[in-house]
């Protein structure tokens, strides 16, 4: 059987289902040495905002049961100096780059996906109609993923993406913005996620990825204090696979744009909770930490399974869901 | 830097709590300098979770062209206590060598000012790798001297029989073996005046200090730094270390471990070995 | 230094602070043969509903990394065989007793409550002002756990939980029931859960209890279904123990009364965490099923680490927090 | 029931992918009748979290008051393959013995019926338990004939060197050993007539289809039901199993797991070794 491991959002269509997740591949060139980036679905790179930060006091991490905890703060370079040192390297990839974006203001963002398609150009799909295979008429950004869901920025980040208003609006004034991909990044710190999913979804979005990272604290019983100098991080890695799937099975049965699962991803068969799920694509985050091969032994687990069971594209798979 | 599996040549304990594991793999990854690391997942598990980096004690190329390493570690926690269990043959999954080390002899030679290595807690390990590649670089040769090795344990029970190079300082704390007293003790009392250059590898509280020290003598100094650690390549921005001023942050994975006197703020460091 | 483990929840003085959750210890008896259960500071027993409930279908627990997914549907023999049945049990043991009440109703959670006023009679503490060491005048009863949060049911819980308006309304006409301690059980999965913890203090309760468990899902890639027959369940055990200090430290900042820490506490270290966060109390769940004794050992370590800080009263811990 | 710290005294392969465990501790913890299990944390990391249920399938009271039990037990996932690498020595934490277990001799001989004793997959452990305990009781001298033992594997390869007693069936699906097919062809097709008295234990699909079979011939059953288990002592009553009718559960836990024929919904079970 061939299997078409092509997976379409919006108007980008990615090579595979799997990419890395935002936060946890730097923009690419960390890991380069390590892998071939061309096998990868897609780049989420790290936050970019409109001006440079620094990021949260350290210590920033620590490791929890099966997770652990982060509260980077957003530490980035900034629009100008993404623009100046990253974009170029990003256009050499042939593999889709969507630009995760997040600020403090509905401004913010705004300016951030301008100033990118200025930038950028006018989006063409890597090599072929909608391809994402080759470099030829790159543009370095195939789309965004607007980050409405960071447990760890003072101002912003979660805020938005517990209001199912506020997230309708700046979606629909990005989309306004840009023919690019549009992606709604939401969190699991919600009592229900549908409201939020759809509000991205009457805002304009292509898609919707979740999950972000759950609000955690550990504190550190010998110093008496919170392990993260900032008090609370985001929770991520195996330990939230469960809520991830949860979130993904409800979402995706509310919107009918596509939904991106991610949230504690480390191997094929986690993936394809995921995609049995609902989700059309996935994430791995934490688990390339952990190993930096994860994503790509992932998506070679994915393929298998599909093989085994004759399954000719990834849209199958979530057809399969309850009827075995 | 690479990801392959080493498989365990041994792992015996040095003193109670502390081992050193050699491990070995085919092919070349890089010959370490003394002050990078590599990082460890000590079991498919997932808990714990993340790698835990180590520096490289020790390094070899077998004439068969197989590399050796060494690592000298303390039992600490959940990972380190797997690591223990693990016998000879076992394999791990090893990610390196990372990180920028200490600066190398040539740069030394060219100072020509007299090594002056420190070494606290598990700081042992990269403090006897750089010992070593001095020695053969003929380092302790140098114009200003040859190189002091000062190394500070809380009593004689607790000092590894990691074999140390003649001439060492042995500092306890309460004198059971060597000098009585912590190495800082030893460094602002008890150091023949010379053109010394530092470089330290153990505990923030102990970096700190001696930063300090180093300035207030105006010595040029290396310290390795230590972090929490996500991703060990400099993708997650975690293991993030403040410069002075705090206002921005280096990467102790590739920007460090390794840092000059004024580069981080030891004071405010939070991690420590 | 004499230690003083006894914490006060409204009218009732708990022996020590450790007690074991809801839903993880039946109604004590099941664990009589492994332990002395008189030295848990507290038994919060399994739901008790109006109706007798048979719970959800099989298979209804599953593992998951460093924790586990539950969706029980609170299986109990209903009020009447818990009044029949139970409680003269829960009379004799010399430890206090918090019945966990459910509902899918106001109506239903206030009939239980004042069903079980009138069963076991007008409080008197056990031996002695307020304390819980022995079992003379036990009326079977010391208080109320009253569960808004329970993701494993069609109506009713989390659902209550999720709002702070009935959550008021709820707790002041619960309150109005009862004089025994009444403590209110919130669920993590909200976005803040301050609001709701300050709607239980406003209707009157005298402790809120925090965490319940998270919603989650795991898929069998095998058989293409949930693994649990009825989709989602709750996730708990050390996984979530993050998000949960998280909520403590958030919650007991918000309010005046005591907050009760639970969430994948398998240690003294864990219990502590919360109490640093600033729980007055804990319970132990799932870790039980890991190790009948994980209680009691996690009591032994509050008061060892208590004995080398020096420090008297459970009340001093949560004092230390963020003063190294 | 008792909660303990077992000694592994053996650990040996049987099969590919199957092994025999021999606990050893000291003291009573109540000599269990075939069919009760026990439950094992294999590690103290928190993944795998939950302990493991496995049935007994032998036990000896040593002269000096010692236990020691014998577990057959397949590697299938996590926490079996922590511990299929445990060593001799090395302890692990017991609780048990859990559950009800097959009716017992005295039963047996009541009911003046003839044992058939079946097993599949990892429910092998406790036909063998039983046969053990039948024979010991002599139930095998009992006026209706003695006991007949039927167990089912893939292969010949998949028969693990088990000590199985004289005159076991064996079924192999392949009919590379014994009878070519499943336990219930030979049941249904190859039984000799007589008045027997079912207990089984295996996979899900096996158990109701054997408890069909019983129904259909009249025969008395008691089946080994297995289901996912948090406590193992009645108390989360996470292990429920549908009674006929689907109104109302059972916990494999305490009321069973060995069950009557017509206790259990069989066809909805769920789990299943
Ligand atoms: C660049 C680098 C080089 C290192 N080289 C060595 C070495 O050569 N030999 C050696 O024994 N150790 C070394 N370490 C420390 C080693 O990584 C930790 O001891 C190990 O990760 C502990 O793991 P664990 O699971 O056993 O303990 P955990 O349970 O994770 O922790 C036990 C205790 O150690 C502390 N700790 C653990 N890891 C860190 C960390 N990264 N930063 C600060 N505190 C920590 C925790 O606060 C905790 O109190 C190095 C660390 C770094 C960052
Ligand atoms: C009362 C009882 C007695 C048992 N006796 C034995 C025995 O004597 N020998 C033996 O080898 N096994 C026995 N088992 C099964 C044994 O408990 C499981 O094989 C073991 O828990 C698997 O753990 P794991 O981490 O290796 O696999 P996991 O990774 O947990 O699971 C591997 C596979 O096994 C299935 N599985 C695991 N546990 C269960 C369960 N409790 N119910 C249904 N499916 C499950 C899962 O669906 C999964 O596909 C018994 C189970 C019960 C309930
Ligand atoms: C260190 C770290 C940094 C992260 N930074 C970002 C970020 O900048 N933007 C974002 O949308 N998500 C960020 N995330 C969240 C991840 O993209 C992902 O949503 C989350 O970690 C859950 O997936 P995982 O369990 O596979 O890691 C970050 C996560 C980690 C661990
Ligand atoms: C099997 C099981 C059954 C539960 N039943 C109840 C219940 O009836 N009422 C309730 O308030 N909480 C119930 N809970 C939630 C626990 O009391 C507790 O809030 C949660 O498990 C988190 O704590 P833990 O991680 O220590 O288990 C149940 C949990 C489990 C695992
Ligand atoms: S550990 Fe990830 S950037 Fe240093
Ligand atoms: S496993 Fe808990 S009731 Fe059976």
């Amino acid at each position: 059987m061939n299997i078409d491991p092509r997976v379409r959002i919006g108007p980008l269509v990615l090579s595979n289902p799997v990419g890395v997740a935002s936060g946890t591949f730097g923009y690419g060139a960390e890991y380069e040495g390590l892998m071939d980036l061309g096998r990868l679905g897609a780049i989420y790179t790290k936050a970019v905002t409109l001006e440079a930060r620094a990021g949260n006091d350290a210590p920033r991490i620590v490791e929890t049961p099966a997770g652990m905890l982060n509260s980077i703060g957003l530490a980035n370079p900034g629009l100008e100096a993404f623009v100046a040192r990253k974009l170029p390297e990003l256009r050499r990839l042939s593999t889709s780059v969507i630009v995760n974006v997040a600020g403090s203001s509905e401004a913010d963002y705004l300016r951030v996906v301008e100033a990118l398609e200025e930038a950028a150009g006018p989006w063409s799909p890597r090599s072929g109609a909608g391809g994402a295979t080759g470099q030829e008429g790159a543009t370095g950004v195939d789309g965004y993923e607007i980050n409405v869901s960071c447990p760890n920025v003072a101002h912003g980040g979660l805020a938005f993406g517990t209001d199912p208003a506020q997230v309708e609006r700046l979606t629909r004034s990005l989309r306004a913005a840009t023919r690019r991909a549009l992606i709604v990044k939401l969190t699991p710190n919600v009592a229900d996620i549908v409201p939020i999913a759809k509000a991205a979804e009457a805002g304009g979005a292509d898609a919707i990825s979740c999950i972000n990272t759950l609000v955690g604290m550990v504190i550190d019983t010998r110093t008496k204090r919170p392990a993260l100098a900032r008090g609370t991080g985001g929770l991520s890695g195996p330990a939230i696979r469960p809520v991830g799937v949860a979130c993904v099975w409800k979402a995706s049965r509310a919107v009918g744009i596509p939904v991106i699962g991610l949230g504690g991803i480390m191997c094929a068969d986690d993936a394809l909770q995921y995609l049995l799920a609902g989700a059309s694509a996935v994430q791995v985050g934490t688990a390339t930490f952990v190993d930096p091969r994860a994503a790509l032994k992932t998506l070679e687990g994915i393929l298998a399974w599909m093989e085994g069971e004759g399954l000719a594209g990834i849209g199958d798979i979530g057809a399969l869901f309850g009827r075995s | 830097m690479l990801q392959f599996d080493a498989q365990i040549l041994g792992n015996r304990e040095l003193a109670p709590g502390w081992k050193e594991l050699v491990l070995r793999w085919n092919g070349a990854a890089g010959h370490p300098h003394a002050g990078e690391f590599l990082t460890l997942r000590v079991s498919s598990a997932l808990d714990p979770l993340l790698r835990r980096p180590f520096a490289f004690a020790s390094f070899h190329e077998d004439p068969d062209g197989a590399s050796r390493a060494g690592i000298l570690y303390q039992v600490r926690g959940k990972a380190t206590r797997i690591l223990a269990d693990l016998g000879t043959g076992a394999f791990v999954d090893v990610l390196g060598p990372l990180g920028r080390g200490f600066p190398d002899a040539a740069q030394l030679e060219a100072e020509g000012s007299r090594p002056l290595l420190v070494a606290g807690g598990v700081g042992l390990g990269p403090i006897l790798f750089l010992a070593a590649q001095l020695e053969a670089a003929r380092i302790p040769a140098s114009a200003a001297g040859p190189a002091l090795i000062v190394a500070g344990f809380r009593n004689s029970a607790a000092i590894p029989r990691a074999g140390f190079p003649a001439g060492t300082v042995t500092c306890t704390d309460d004198g059971s073996s060597g000098y009585r007293g912590t190495v800082l003790d030893y460094l602002s009392r008890e150091l023949p005046p010379g053109n010394w250059r530092l470089m330290a590898c153990g505990p923030a509280p102990m970096l700190a200090a001696v930063a300090t020290l180093a300035r207030a003598r105006s010595w040029e100094a290396s310290l390795c730094a230590e972090q929490w650690m996500a991703c060990g390549v400099g993708a997650c921005m975690g293991c993030a270390l403040p410069v002075p001023g705090g206002a921005s942050f280096l990467r102790a994975c590739v920007d460090g471990p390794v840092f000059g006197r004024d580069d981080i703020d030891w004071g405010k460091e939070g991690g420590g070995r």
